[in-house]
């Protein structure tokens, strides 16, 4: 692996050199009313609006890689026939520039069951191969337990990797496109107190993680779950709304609309993003609703991220963002599920 | 002469809301002329009583669909009187110019849709798709413009959802303003046309001398707010308003009447011209003269070149306001709210005319109180007496039936008429 | 040329026509914004009624249209004669499918004194605002205030093609997940999004006053109480709750449960 | 130095071919045009679809039990288990129910007219391990459309199969699918026993529920149900689960058993999530699970 030193001075340039590609990177979308900033992913248009120091996102990146809604094909139709024409919806690379280690991990998740099962989509595959991605070492967050999942730390699936040090980054170097790139600018090599310095940086990070979930033979215990009722309880909490898997970076799930022109000379075919929490996820044609009630579309949720992703992909579909318990306005947090569940018994107090 | 006639139309169409029109003339004599107003009230005034202030703009924008944007705008100017907040010089032109897009909108749809019609010997513009492509396509494309622009103001092109006591909950993109801007550049030529084609039309030749009331500029035409003035002579506050109206009761409508210094009074286009027709811009102006539309005009039926003379003018305005607008940074959208008790009254030129709220609020910043007198309520009355005039008119003239009926329904057309709003 | 068949299943033109009851207008006129598609959407069907736009009107239709709620004796009259011809009726708009805010003045309870604020002495009929399902069956809804005239669209090319209509079961928070936007709730601003069945007007930074009526699995027991969490007072999740009426015995019930805690609180504090 | 990233074409590598693994097969659909459609009954039709391209029709081969997409641009797209001969490749029968809004616009549609067809998906019936043994076919409802496909199959083959033999019921009469066909299949030496729930005036065989028919052939010591035996159960839940666990207790090994299980799907590739059952995917996983399999479903009875 190489490893540069890259002084902060020297960043904007590297912008400036990126930035005939598009560039998306976290930038300040509005005021909390803490009065602290809300970031979201977007377009970087002036190195200043790239906030490299944020604290999470609202939402991952997705929509730059599984948009809520796809345009999956046209039709163009007449008397008996039709004729179809497929894009994949995108036509240039990105740069994404400072993902944190959660959300580069949650990429090879989606690889795995998007890209490298059968059928692989070439939607998300065009998009993910367009990637140019630029990591960044976050900031724990009161409602971050990447650490308990094991996605603290991205070993792979990035360009390059920076780590704040102070006045310097320390970068990893994944990628002959990112060594390429770094020839643009003044780097120098590390020297020993850089690598301790980095050592230290990390170590900081580790130690700052507050929230945890146990999951010590969680797909067991799902299954010898099942039944428990308080599933219930939380399922009374839930307002169905599709918020959790909207916020989630690994949630992929989705419907099929066709519609037809109102001229009834085309038609197309579009994908929605969905969630297994909203009503008729499990809905057949002819009107049965195989999960009705919502404390089983909610357990079915917990079942698909922690039990069968980990039985088909060895590994829980879950990165430990946290941004579904932040976004959850009826205060549903997995690692409250979590324990809940394990324990058998429901919170107290709420 | 003409002897008899006996002219009955229920639920007048290509106007909004429900009307009745009778004509019935025996032995040469009018028996009967009479503008009928038979909407269903919703009692608006009595829904917002117990309601918090937030709600009052929400609410009475839904008094019309097609005027939402003036109903909102009035109803937030009422509570902001109310309350004692100015408008930043920001909003206030975002403001306009959004109430600038809902006049060019109605009034095209008015022309087009509604009166244009009348003068092609149709009964709706769905003919016209085959017979006259071109015009259909010019209206479509204004009204398009504008109500993009509402979209991209407002939030929606009705009942609009940025606008809110205070400012706005969002501004505009500006690049989409650039853009807006124009596509209003490039829609004045269609207004030239439309101009044209108007002044194709035969105006019916008809005079009935009345009062005419609107908001009075201060160095330019009026939209929202200021003072109240009638070309009699009447000169008055907003707050002042009641006077100005006089609602009263009468058996024939569920719309209240309204009166002045005569019998009845006109409000719409032609009276805003009439009382500013120094202050419209002076391409607007010149297109007024050049239909010998000058004040004071006394024909009803001038109303739709009024219209038209308007359009021009909002749409040379917003050109002008925009570029302000791009020219300077974005303040804040919108100013914190501080309720208190007090009465707020608001006066606003929507497309048919002054538009009166007025609310009373307790120290919750509930409303206790409420009204609302709606342009097409002001000019019920005007629109009785034009109707015995045009018969007696055609009485004498010996007129058909079916042109008296033709001409009738004109007529009250021609005053663009929002009967439900009328009656809310 | 109107297409004749798609995919080989001939099309059959319906005639459509338009009524209003008590309302704004404001959803016919939705139709008539639709100035892009307006042409299509006319080679589509065949209006026969539409007073709004035309003068020309038949009493022979098969769908109709009808905006606004009912509010009067001869209204209930008109709208059954209209029931009896069309095949399919169509309620269209918030007032249609729930009252709209006409309902607001239901919650007085008092015909009477809502008339007297208004007329005083003149007399008036009026009745409480109803939604057009009180009086008669309505085979399709389409929601908003006002409504979206893609919708209609929608509706009236499925109806062409004999395709079901189906909405979205699921709340308005799906469309702004969709559109990115910051939660209100994040912004201290009060919504209803979370419950209302999906809409398109998010990303104006308004929150939802529920025009859209209860999305399909709506937990509304829950979003009082997140509401009241968020510090909004009783008063505005009434507010809220009652403006459009799909969400009336909700705002009913939490009145009285309002009422009752004051009353106690004053019995304590005696 | 030029700093525009290279844009990569996914689909450049990609051969033309139809493997799980190409990325160009995921929106690849076989222009199909219906041939045929027959009204089987009140609500369901069969209809006959042939892929267009020859080559693409011969290179079609399917197991049965194996389900295909079928889609109808701007209307919808849908799974359907294939009703046919495996023989037949390209050119399958789908037994359709009018139950929403495609199948709605299906039940107009006539021939000649074109549709989208992708496909094979899922796994499927071993009918070559089932030779030289028994074969137990119970089919309720709309349960015989999947079965179909087995049985014709079986049929091609009869002579390499034990006993084989059908129970099927439906709720009245005039919902029984594939009257014409009886004849012929029990001229192969296929057992079959056809049961109502409400019959009509007309009817003459038993009344009441699969589970009746099946009872009887349990006590019956002319017929044995033992290790041997391979079943294939079909119809809504509340059937196939009593009826396994009654041929469980007759002998027969929950290996043995399948069952095609229904889910709604959008995609049919392990994709859309919307035919999970507990978290195993249908589409992939299934359509035909044997019985073991489904005990291990959380949510699937």
């Amino acid at each position: 692996m190489i490893f540069r030193i890259i002084e902060k001075t020297e960043l904007k340039e590297l912008v400036d050199v990126m930035a005939v590609n598009r560039i998306i990177g976290p930038v300040q979308k509005g005021t909390g009313l803490d009065g602290k900033p809300l970031y979201a992913f977007g377009p970087v248009a002036d190195f200043n609006d790239l906030k490299l120091d944020y604290t999470t996102t609202a939402r991952p990146a997705k929509r730059y890689f599984l948009p809520s809604h796809e345009t999956l094909c046209n039709f163009k139709i007449h008397e008996n026939g039709w004729e179809k024409s497929v894009d994949f919806n995108i036509h240039e690379p990105h740069v994404f520039f400072g993902l944190h280690a959660c959300d580069i991990n949650a990429l090879h998740k989606l690889d795995k069951v998007l890209l490298k099962s059968s059928f692989p989509t070439p939607y998300y595959a065009a998009k993910r191969m367009n990637m140019f991605i630029i990591g960044i070492e976050c900031k724990p967050q009161p409602f971050c337990f990447c650490r308990s999942m094991g996605t603290d730390s991205a070993l792979h699936g990035f360009d390059m990797f920076l780590t704040d040090l102070g006045d310097k980054y320390f970068v990893e170097v994944q990628s002959a496109a990112a060594f390429n790139f770094l020839k643009n600018i003044n780097t120098s090599d590390p020297k020993e107190k850089d690598h301790a310095r980095y050592m230290e940086v990390v170590a900081e990070k580790n130690r700052k993680f507050t929230a945890t979930v146990d999951t010590t033979d969680l797909a067991k215990i799902l299954d010898m779950e099942f039944q428990s009722d308080v599933w219930k309880y939380w399922g009374d909490k839930c307002l169905s709304c599709g918020t959790c898997a909207s916020v989630c970076p690994t949630c992929y799930c989705y419907g099929v609309e066709e519609s037809v022109d109102i001229d009834l000379k085309g038609a197309v075919k579009k994908k929605h993003l969905y969630s297994c929490n909203l009503i008729d996820f499990a809905e057949v044609a002819g009107g049965h609703n195989f999960r009705p009630e919502s404390h089983t579309r909610l357990k079915y949720r917990y079942y698909h991220k922690h039990r069968g992703f980990a039985e088909e992909f060895e590994e829980s579909l879950c990165v430990g963002c946290g941004r579904c318990s932040e976004a959850c306005l009826a205060k549903i947090k997995v690692p409250e599920v979590i324990a809940s569940i394990r324990s058998g018994v429901k919170p107290r107090g709420r | 002469m003409k002897i008899s006639c006996n002219v009955n139309v229920h639920h007048l169409s290509r106007v909004e809301g429900h009307g009745n029109i009778h004509i019935k003339i025996k032995g040469g004599r009018v028996m009967e002329a009479q503008w009928e107003v038979v909407e269903t009230p919703r009692f608006f005034e009595a829904m917002l009583v117990g309601k918090k202030w937030d709600n009052a703009p929400w609410i009475c924008g839904r008094i019309c669909g097609i005027c939402s944007i003036g109903h909102t705008l009035a109803s937030i100017r009422a509570v902001e009187n109310a309350f004692g907040i100015v408008p930043s010089e920001q909003t206030r032109k975002l403001r306009l110019l959004l109430k600038h897009m809902e006049t060019l909108q109605s009034h095209v749809l008015h022309l087009y849709f509604l009166a244009a019609p009348d003068f092609l010997n149709t009964g709706s513009v769905f003919p016209l798709i085959k017979s006259h492509p071109d015009v259909v396509a010019r209206a479509a494309r204004i009204k398009l413009i504008a109500n993009d622009a509402c979209d991209i103001i407002g939030g929606r092109r009705m009942h609009p959802t940025r606008t809110v006591v205070g400012g706005f909950t969002m501004l505009p993109d500006k690049c989409m303003l650039e853009a807006l801007k124009r596509r209003l550049e490039d829609a004045r030529s269609d207004l030239y046309l439309t101009a044209e084609l108007f002044r194709s039309f035969p105006v019916p030749d008809f005079v009935r001398e009345t009062e005419f009331v609107s908001l009075r500029g201060n160095g330019d035409y009026p939209f929202i707010g200021g003072d109240l003035v009638s070309t009699d002579g009447v000169r008055m506050k907003e707050h002042d308003y009641k006077k100005m109206t006089n609602e009263y009761t009468v058996d024939q409508s569920t719309a209240k009447w309204a009166r002045l210094s005569r019998e009845s009074f006109a409000v719409g286009a032609l009276a805003r011209l009439n009382n500013n027709f120094a202050f419209l811009n002076p391409a607007a102006r010149e297109l007024s003269e050049s239909f010998g539309l000058r004040p004071v005009n006394h024909n009803p039926f001038m109303n739709n070149i009024a219209q038209l003379v308007e359009c021009v003018h909002v749409t040379l305005d917003s050109i002008n306001m925009i570029s302000e607008l791009l020219d300077n940074e974005w303040d804040e959208p919108r100013q914190p709210v501080k309720h208190k008790k007090g009465k707020g009254v608001a006066a606003v030129e929507v497309p048919r005319g002054i538009l009166y709220h007025c609310y009373e609020f307790d120290r919750a910043g509930k409303i206790v109180r409420s009204d609302c007198v709606i342009p097409t309520g002001q000019n019920h009355a005007n629109i009785q007496h034009d109707l015995m005039e045009l018969a007696a008119q055609s009485a004498s003239m010996g007129r058909k039936d079916t042109e008296i009926e033709l001409l009738a329904e004109m007529l009250v057309r021609s005053y663009d008429p929002c009967i439900s709003c009328s009656v809310h | 040329m109107p297409v004749e068949k798609y995919l080989g299943v001939p099309l059959h033109r319906p005639k459509v026509a338009f009524f209003e009851f008590t309302a704004c207008e404001g959803c016919q006129l939705q139709i008539l914004n639709n100035e892009a598609t307006l042409l299509d959407f006319l080679s589509l069907v065949e209006v026969v009624s539409f007073r709004e736009a035309m003068k020309e009107s038949t009493g022979d239709y098969e769908i109709a249209f009808i905006e606004g709620s009912i509010t009067r004796a001869d209204e209930v009259k008109r709208l059954k004669d209209i029931r009896k011809k069309a095949k399919v009726l169509v309620a269209m708009g918030s007032c249609a499918c729930f009252g709209g805010v006409n309902q607001l003045k239901n919650r007085f309870n008092n015909p009477k004194w809502v008339k007297d604020q208004v007329y005083g002495k003149f007399p008036v009929e009026s009745e409480e605002a109803r939604p057009i399902e009180d009086v008669v069956t309505v085979d399709l809804k389409i929601y908003g205030c006002p409504i979206k005239k893609e919708e209609v669209e929608k509706v009236v090319t499925n109806l062409v093609l004999g395709k079901s209509v189906n909405h979205p079961k699921y709340p308005v928070c799906m469309e702004c997940m969709a559109n990115e936007n910051i939660c209100l709730y994040k912004l201290g601003e009060p919504c209803l999004g979370p419950v209302t069945r999906d809409a398109w007007c998010p990303g104006n930074r308004c929150g939802c006053w529920g025009c859209r009526g209860p999305a399909d699995a709506a937990n509304v027991e829950q979003i009082i109480s997140i509401m009241k969490e968020h510090n909004f007072s009783p008063d505005t999740i009434i507010d809220r709750l009652e403006c459009f009426g799909g969400f009336r015995e909700f705002a009913e019930e939490l009145k009285r449960k309002t009422v009752k805690a004051k009353t106690k609180k004053k019995r304590a504090g005696k | 130095m030029d700093n525009k990233l290279e844009f990569v074409d996914v689909l450049r590598d990609v051969p033309g071919t139809q493997r799980k693994s190409d990325m160009g097969s995921f929106e690849y659909s076989h222009k199909a045009e219906i041939t045929n459609v027959y009204p089987l009954t009140a609500n369901e039709k069969l209809y006959q679809i042939q892929i267009i391209d020859p080559e693409m029709r011969k290179r079609f081969t399917f197991r049965p039990g194996q389900f295909v997409m079928l889609e109808v641009p701007g209307v919808g797209e849908a799974p359907f288990s294939i009703s046919s001969s495996p023989v037949r490749h390209g050119d399958i029968e789908l037994c359709i129910r009018n139950v929403g809004n495609m199948t709605n616009f299906l039940s107009r549609v006539g021939r000649g007219v074109q549709v989208g067809i992708t496909g094979p998906f899922g796994t499927s019936f071993p009918v070559e391990e089932m030779m030289g043994q028994n074969i137990f076919l119970i089919a309720g409802g709309l349960g015989i459309a999947p079965l179909r496909s087995p049985i014709l199959s079986v049929l091609e083959n009869r002579s390499r199969y034990a006993n084989v033999d059908i129970i099927y019921g439906a709720r009245q009469p005039s919902e029984l699918l594939f009257t014409y066909q009886y004849e012929m299949w029990r001229k192969f030496d296929i057992g079959l026993d056809i049961i109502v729930e409400r019959p009509d005036k007309e009817w003459k065989g038993p009344v009441g529920l699969t589970t009746h028919i099946l009872k009887e052939k349990i006590a019956n010591p002319a017929i044995s149900l033992s290790k041997d035996t391979y079943a294939i159960v079909c119809g809504p839940p509340v059937m196939f689960k009593f009826v396994c666990n009654m041929l469980m207790e007759a002998g027969i090994p929950m290996q043995k058993m399948f069952v095609s299980l229904e889910r709604r799907m959008h995609c049919g590739r392990g994709k859309c999530c919307r035919c999970n059952v507990g978290s195993t995917y249908t589409c992939l996983k299934g359509p035909v699970f044997d019985y073991w399999s489904v005990m291990n479903l959380k949510e699937a009875i």
